[in-house]
C-alpha cells in the first residue's frame, strides 16, 4: 500500500527563531500589525510504501528521528494520510 | 602531518585546505572520499567548507550519514585531530561528535567578511601554538552559523574550557558588535571534552598567505603538528 | 499545409510567415509541429541573432592571444605558463524578470556550464546586479571546443531529470512580454546548485579523458539546440532517441523533450571505447547518464520515439539557414548642451552624492556572497576591478564589467566607448594590462527603429573602442525585445573585461597607502556634466551630450599608468568615473582610512565641473614625494597632463575652503544601508 | 481574540523539487527504500490578533499570497485554529 505522511519540523520554543523573526518583520513592514509571533519550520511530504498503517507511521517515525528533524534543536509531529479504500484519497480521512 | 580532506557531494573548500597544507605549509594531504571507511594513514582529518548535499533540509544533516563518518567517528575515539570548518563544523554537530547546532544567522542573510577571533582556549589540539586572549583575523562565509545549545550544555562546555574562538572586536573585546551571526556567547568555535575535536566557522584555510589578507590561520595548523609532536614524544 | 492554418502556431513560435517559406524551402516540405517547435527554437533572436548578428561582424574578434573567438560556449585567452582564461557575460532578462530570485540562479548556472564545458574551472563570477560575466582557468592543452567530429560517437545526457521547464523559454525570449505572461509563470525552475557542483566536477574529471570529444550545456532550446550546433559544427549529423531520456513527469511529448530547458544537464559526445570511462566518472560523482543517441555522417537531425522518426531536419538549415533581418533604424537629433545648476552647498552635495544608491558603499550586498572560496582573490569586491591569483603561478587576473546606462541612453555611441575606456582603465588600475572583451547587449525591442538605432550605434561604439585599445571580443551576448506592455527598458550594453597582471607583487590598490603621500590628477577635466551623477542628484532632466572620450588620450593614459605602475611609482591608483573627482578622492581616503587636504580648484573650470563631472580618460594616483619628479616625467613623456590635487593624511576630507568633513561622517553617509 | 494560524507552502508540483530530491536520496541511503517521493515545503505557524475568525483567516490568506508564499512556484493551504472558547486551545477544533 503506498502511504502519504506528512512531517512537520519546528524549533524548540526555547530555540530563537532568526527566519520567523525575519517574516514578521516583514509582515508588519507590509502593514499586518496584528501578527504577533511567526515561527518558521519545515513542511514534508513523504510518500512510501508499507504494508499496513502501523508499518507506515513507524518507518516515517524513524525516518524523521534519524534524518528529518535535529533532536538538539527540532520537535516534530507526523501525519499519517491513510488511503481510504473507497479510492479519492486526497480528501481521505485525516488521521493522526 | 598526514591529513585527509574529506570531500562529500557539494564541499566547496577541499582544495582550499589543500592548498593551505600542501603548497603553504608543506604538509601530505590527501582528500577522502565521502565513501571512504578507512583513515588508518592519517593524522588529521579535515571536513572542509561547503555545501553538503546542497545543505538541503539542515546542513550537513545528509553528510553526517555517509560511509565516512562512521571512521571519522572511531578516528575521534581513539584520539585522532579532527578539524571542522564551517560545513565541517555543522556536520560534526549533527553526527553529535560537538555538542550544539548552527541556526540560521540572526541577520537571515549569508555573511562573507573578515572577523576577529579571541582565542579562548590554548589547550585544544589547534589552538596550542596561540595565547590566550590572542586576536586572530580570519574571515566567515556562512550562512547558517548562529552557535545555539540548550542552557545546561552552553554551561558545562563553557565550564570544561571547550570554548576556543569568540567573534571579538580588534583589540579582542567580545562585543555585540563583533557578532557576525547572532552566536549566543559569541562562540565561533568549540572543542570536544578533549579536545582532539574542534569545529568552527570562520575558514583558516583562507588566511594563511598575506597575498590574501592574513597569515594568522596558519596558527590552526601549526598547532596540529604540535599537538601530534606532543603525543609522539 | 497553408501558412493560414499555421498562423496560430507560427505566432506561438514566434516565426513569421517569410520564414515559415524558407523552412518549406530549406526541407522541402511543410514541417511537422515538433519541426516547426525546432526552428522556433533555433530561430530565434535568443539563439540565432538574426537581427543582430550583421552588426556583430564589426567587433574585432583576433588577436595573437586569442584561442577561441566568438562562437563556442566562451571565449578563452592565453595568459601565459600554458594556461587560459576562459570568459562569458550573460543575462537573464526574461525569467529573471518574472521570478527574480530563481531567474538569476538559473542564469548563473547556465553561465558556470558555459564555462566548465570548456573545461576551465570556474574561477569567479561577477555581477553588476543585472549579469554574470564568469571567467574559468584551464589548460591549453585541456581547452575543450564542443564539437562532433566523427561519425558513430555516442552521445550521452547527464544530470538532472528533464521536465516541462521553459518549453516556450527561447522562443519566449524573442516575443514582447505582455500582462499574459503571468499564467506561464511555472515555467520558472528551482535552480539546483548541488547538482550544478557535481556535474562541474564531473565534466572537469571528463575533460581529463581521451575519446570524450564534446561537452556542452544544455541552454536556451534546450536538446535541440544543443545537439544541432554540437554535429553542425564538426560537418556531422546526429540521431536522438527521444524516448531513452529520462523524466520528471509523464506523458512528456516528443515536443516537449527536444525543447525542454530543464537546468543542470550537459550533453557529452564519447568515442565508443570511452563510454565505460566516461559512465565511471558520472557512477563517481552518483550522476545518471542516458545514451540518447549518436553521431551521424548524415547531416541531418533525426529524432526518433521508439522508433518511429519524428522529425528529420538538414542541420545546416536549422542551425544557420535563418534569413537575417534588417530592421529600420532611426536616431534622434543631437542633444542640447545643459545648462549647469551652480553648486551652492558642495559639502552637502558631496554627501547627498556618496550616500546615493549608485555610489554608496555596496558591503552590504557584496557580503552576502562568498569572494574568497578558491584561495585566489587578492582583490575582492570593493576595488576598481577585482584581481585574482592565477592558481599555482604569480600572474594575477583583474576582472571588472562596466556599463553607465545614462550616458548611453543620452549616446549610445559615446556611451558604449565609454564603458569600454572606463573598464579598460579600471584594470590598468590595478597594475594590469588588459586583454579582452565580452560584451553583453541589452536592448528593447529591435522592430522599433529608434532602438534599433540605439543598437546599431552601441556596437560601433564597442567595436571603434575595441579596435582603437586592441582589444579582441571573445565572446558575448545579446539580449533584445526587452519590452514590456511597450515600455522598453534602457539600453544596457554592458562590457566584461579582463587583465593580466604579471607579477602579483606589482598590484596597486585603490585606497590611499601612506600620510604624506601626493595626489595627482592624471587626464584633462573639461566642461561635461551631462549624464553625472552631480545632475540626477539635482533632479536635472536627463539632457545633453554625454562625456566624449578621446581614445587617443584613453590609450596613452592607460599606457602612462601601467608603466607607472610597473616602475613602482604610484602606490595606488584609482579611476575617476561616477561622480567625478570629489568622489573619486572620497572613495580612495575611505578605502584607506586616511584624510586628504586639497588647496582647491585648479585649472580655468568651473567648481561644478572641476568637483563633479565626469570627463573620461582621468585617474587619480598617490606618490611618495620623492618619487614625484619620476611621475611627473613618466607623464610628460606619455603626453598626459598631471595636477597636483592635495595631500594625503589627517582625520578630515577637506577641499579649499568648500569642504571640510570628518572622514567618520564621509564614511556614515558612504555606508547608508540599501 | 488570538488566532493561530498555520501556513503550509509546498513548490507546485509541476516545479522541480531539489531539496525533495536530495533528501529522497538520503533516506534511501540510510536504508528506507520504501519511499517514493519526498517534496519539501514550509510550515509556518502564524500568531495573530482579530475581531472574528473570518477576519483571521481573510488577513493570513492575504500575508500568504503577499509575502509567505511565491505564486509563481508555491502553492499554499492555510489552517486556522480557532481558540476555544473552554480553554485548552492546544486540542482544539481543526476547522479549515
Ligand atoms: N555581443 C556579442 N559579442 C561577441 N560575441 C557574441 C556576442 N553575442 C554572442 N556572442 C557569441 O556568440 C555565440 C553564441 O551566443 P549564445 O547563443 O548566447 O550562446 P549560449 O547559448 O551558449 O549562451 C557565443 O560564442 C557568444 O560568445
Amino acid at each position: 500500500m503506498t502511504y502519504r505522511a506528512e512531517v512537520f519540523v519546528t524549533l524548540k520554543p526555547v530555540v530563537n527563531d532568526p527566519a520567523g523573526l525575519t517574516i514578521k518583520g516583514g509582515l508588519h513592514a507590509l502593514g499586518f500589525d496584528s501578527v504577533r509571533e511567526v515561527r518558521a519550520g519545515k513542511y514534508l511530504v513523504l510518500t512510501l510504501d508499507a504494508d499496513d498503517e502501523d508499518q507506515a507511521r513507524s518507518r516515517v517515525e524513524e525516518m524523521t528521528r534519524q534524518l528529518l528533524a535535529n533532536a538538539v534543536i527540532e520537535d516534530y509531529r507526523i501525519e499519517l494520510k491513510v488511503p481510504s479504500p473507497s479510492g479519492g484519497g486526497q480528501g481521505g480521512g485525516l488521521r493522526t | 602531518m598526514n591529513t585527509g580532506i574529506v570531500v562529500f557531494p557539494g564541499t566547496w573548500s577541499d582544495r582550499d585546505c589543500a592548498h593551505a597544507l600542501s603548497d603553504v605549509l608543506g604538509q601530505p594531504a590527501r582528500y577522502v572520499d565521502h565513501r571512504e571507511e578507512r583513515l588508518d594513514d592519517l593524522d588529521l582529518v579535515i571536513l572542509p567548507g561547503g555545501f553538503s548535499y546542497g545543505d538541503y533540509l539542515r546542513c550537513g544533516a545528509i553528510a553526517r550519514f555517509a560511509p565516512v563518518m562512521e571512521a571519522v567517528t572511531d578516528f575521534a575515539n581513539r584520539g585522532g585531530l579532527v578539524l571542522g570548518i564551517c560545513n565541517g563544523f555543522q556536520i560534526l554537530q549533527e553526527a553529535r561528535l560537538l555538542p550544539g547546532a548552527l541556526l540560521r544567522n540572526a541577520s537571515c542573510e549569508f555573511r562573507c567578511e573578515w572577523v576577529n577571533l579571541r582565542v579562548e582556549q590554548s589547550e585544544s589540539a589547534f589552538t596550542l601554538d596561540c595565547r590566550p586572549g590572542q586576536v586572530l583575523r580570519i574571515p566567515i562565509s556562512h550562512g547558517e552559523g548562529n552557535f545555539f545549545a540548550d542552557p545546561q550544555t552552553l554551561e558545562a562546555i563553557e565550564r570544561n574550557g571547550q570554548v576556543v574562538f569568540r567573534y571579538c572586536a580588534p583589540d579582542g573585546r567580545v562585543t555585540a558588535e563583533s557578532n557576525p551571526n547572532g552566536s549566543l556567547g559569541n562562540i565561533a568555535g568549540i572543542a570536544n571534552a578533549h579536545g582532539n575535536v574542534v569545529g568552527l566557522m570562520p575558514h583558516p584555510e583562507r588566511a594563511c598567505e598575506d597575498l590574501l589578507g592574513s597569515t594568522d590561520g596558519l596558527a590552526l595548523f601549526r598547532s596540529a603538528i604540535h599537538a601530534l609532536d606532543r603525543v609522539a614524544v | 499545409m497553408a501558412i493560414a492554418v499555421r498562423r496560430a502556431q507560427l505566432q506561438e513560435v514566434a516565426l513569421n510567415e517569410d520564414e515559415y517559406r524558407a523552412i518549406v524551402r530549406a526541407i522541402g516540405r511543410d514541417p511537422n509541429d515538433l519541426e516547426l517547435g525546432m526552428f522556433g527554437a533555433l530561430w530565434s533572436e535568443h539563439c540565432s541573432y538574426k537581427t543582430a548578428k550583421a552588426l556583430l561582424r564589426q567587433l574585432p574578434t583576433e588577436g595573437p592571444d586569442v584561442l577561441q573567438g566568438p562562437g563556442e560556449n566562451a571565449g578563452a585567452v592565453d595568459i601565459g605558463n600554458g594556461l587560459a582564461v576562459v570568459f562569458k557575460i550573460e543575462s537573464h532578462n526574461h525569467p529573471s524578470a518574472i521570478e527574480p530570485y530563481q531567474g538569476a540562479a538559473t542564469g548563473v548556472g547556465g553561465i558556470l556550464r558555459d564555462v566548465f564545458a570548456m573545461g576551465a574551472r570556474p574561477v569567479a563570477i561577477l555581477d553588476a546586479l543585472r549579469f554574470g560575466p564568469l571567467d574559468g582557468i584551464v589548460a591549453h592543452d585541456r581547452l575543450r571546443r564542443a564539437t562532433a567530429d566523427r561519425a558513430g560517437d555516442i552521445v550521452l545526457l547527464v544530470g538532472a531529470d528533464t521536465g516541462r521547464d521553459g518549453i516556450h523559454g527561447a522562443t519566449f525570449a524573442s516575443v514582447e512580454m505582455d500582462e499574459r505572461s503571468a499564467e506561464r509563470r511555472p515555467a520558472v525552475q528551482v535552480g539546483n546548485p548541488f547538482l550544478e557542483k557535481l556535474l562541474c566536477e564531473a565534466c572537469l574529471r571528463l575533460n581529463e579523458l581521451d575519446g570524450v570529444t564534446a561537452i556542452q550545456d544544455l541552454g536556451a532550446a534546450g536538446l535541440t539546440s544543443a545537439a544541432s550546433e554540437l554535429a553542425h559544427r564538426g560537418h556531422r549529423g546526429i540521431d536522438i532517441d527521444v524516448d531513452r531520456i529520462s523524466r520528471r513527469e509523464q506523458g512528456m511529448t516528443p515536443y516537449e523533450a527536444m525543447l525542454s530547458e530543464s537546468q543542470e544537464r550537459m550533453l557529452i559526445l564519447v568515442r565508443p571505447e570511452a563510454e565505460a570511462a566516461a559512465r565511471q566518472v558520472f557512477d563517481h560523482f552518483e550522476l545518471h547518464a542516458d545514451r540518447i543517441g549518436v553521431v551521424t555522417g548524415t547531416g541531418r537531425i533525426r529524432i526518433r520515439d521508439h522508433g518511429v522518426s519524428v522529425a528529420d531536419i538538414p542541420l545546416k538549415a536549422l542551425v544557420d539557414g535563418v534569413p537575417l533581418r534588417t530592421p529600420v533604424a532611426s536616431f534622434p537629433d543631437r542633444q542640447p548642451t545643459v545648462v549647469m545648476p551652480a553648486v551652492e552647498e558642495p559639502e552637502a552635495i558631496l554627501l547627498d552624492l556618496i550616500a546615493s544608491p549608485n555610489l554608496r558603499s555596496r558591503r552590504p550586498i557584496y557580503r552576502t556572497y562568498d569572494h574568497q572560496v578558491q584561495d585566489n582573490t587578492v582583490f575582492g569586491p570593493g576595488f576598481d576591478a577585482a584581481l585574482l591569483r592565477v592558481p599555482g603561478t604569480n600572474k594575477g587576473l583583474a576582472l571588472t564589467t562596466d556599463g553607465n546606462p545614462w550616458y548611453v541612453a543620452l549616446d549610445p555611441y559615446e556611451g558604449t566607448k565609454a564603458a569600454v575606456a572606463e573598464a579598460a582603465r579600471n584594470i590598468v588600475c590595478t597594475g594590469a594590462r588588459p586583454i579582452a572583451v565580452t560584451n553583453c547587449l541589452n536592448f528593447g525591442n529591435p522592430e522599433r527603429p529608434a532602438i534599433f538605432g540605439q543598437l546599431q550605434e552601441s556596437i560601433r561604439g564597442l567595436a571603434d573602442a575595441c579596435r582603437a585599445l586592441d582589444l579582441p571580443v571573445v565572446s558575448g551576448n545579446v539580449s533584445l525585445y526587452n519590452e514590456t506592455s511597450e515600455r522598453n527598458i534602457p539600453p544596457t550594453p554592458v562590457i566584461g573585461m579582463v587583465g593580466l597582471l604579471e607579477d602579483l607583487s606589482l598590484r596597486c590598490p585603490s585606497g590611499f597607502q601612506e600620510d604624506g603621500d601626493l595626489v595627482f590628477l592624471l587626464g584633462e577635466t573639461r566642461e561635461e556634466l551631462a549624464g553625472s551623477a552631480y545632475l540626477r542628484l539635482l533632479g536635472a532632466p536627463a539632457e545633453g551630450r554625454p562625456p566624449m572620450v578621446s581614445l587617443e588620450m584613453e590609450r596613452r593614459l592607460q599606457a602612462a599608468m601601467l608603466d607607472s605602475i610597473g616602475r613602482g611609482v604610484v602606490r595606488c591608483a584609482h579611476d575617476v568615473s561616477d561622480g567625478g573627482l570629489l568622489i573619486a578622492l572620497a572613495e580612495s581616503a575611505l578605502y584607506g582610512g586616511r584624510g586628504l587636504r586639497c588647496p582647491g580648484i585648479v585649472g580655468p573650470i568651473s567648481r561644478e565641473a572641476f568637483f563633479f563631472g565626469e570627463s573620461q580618460g582621468r585617474v587619480i594616483v598617490s606618490v611618495a614625494p620623492r618619487r614625484v619628479p619620476e611621475l611627473q616625467q613618466l607623464m610628460t613623456s606619455h603626453h598626459i597632463p598631471l595636477y597636483a590635487i592635495g595631500v594625503i593624511g589627517g582625520e578630515d576630507f577637506q577641499v579649499g575652503s568648500d569642504i571640510r568633513l570628518s572622514l567618520d561622517s564621509l564614511r556614515q553617509a558612504w555606508e547608508t544601508p540599501f
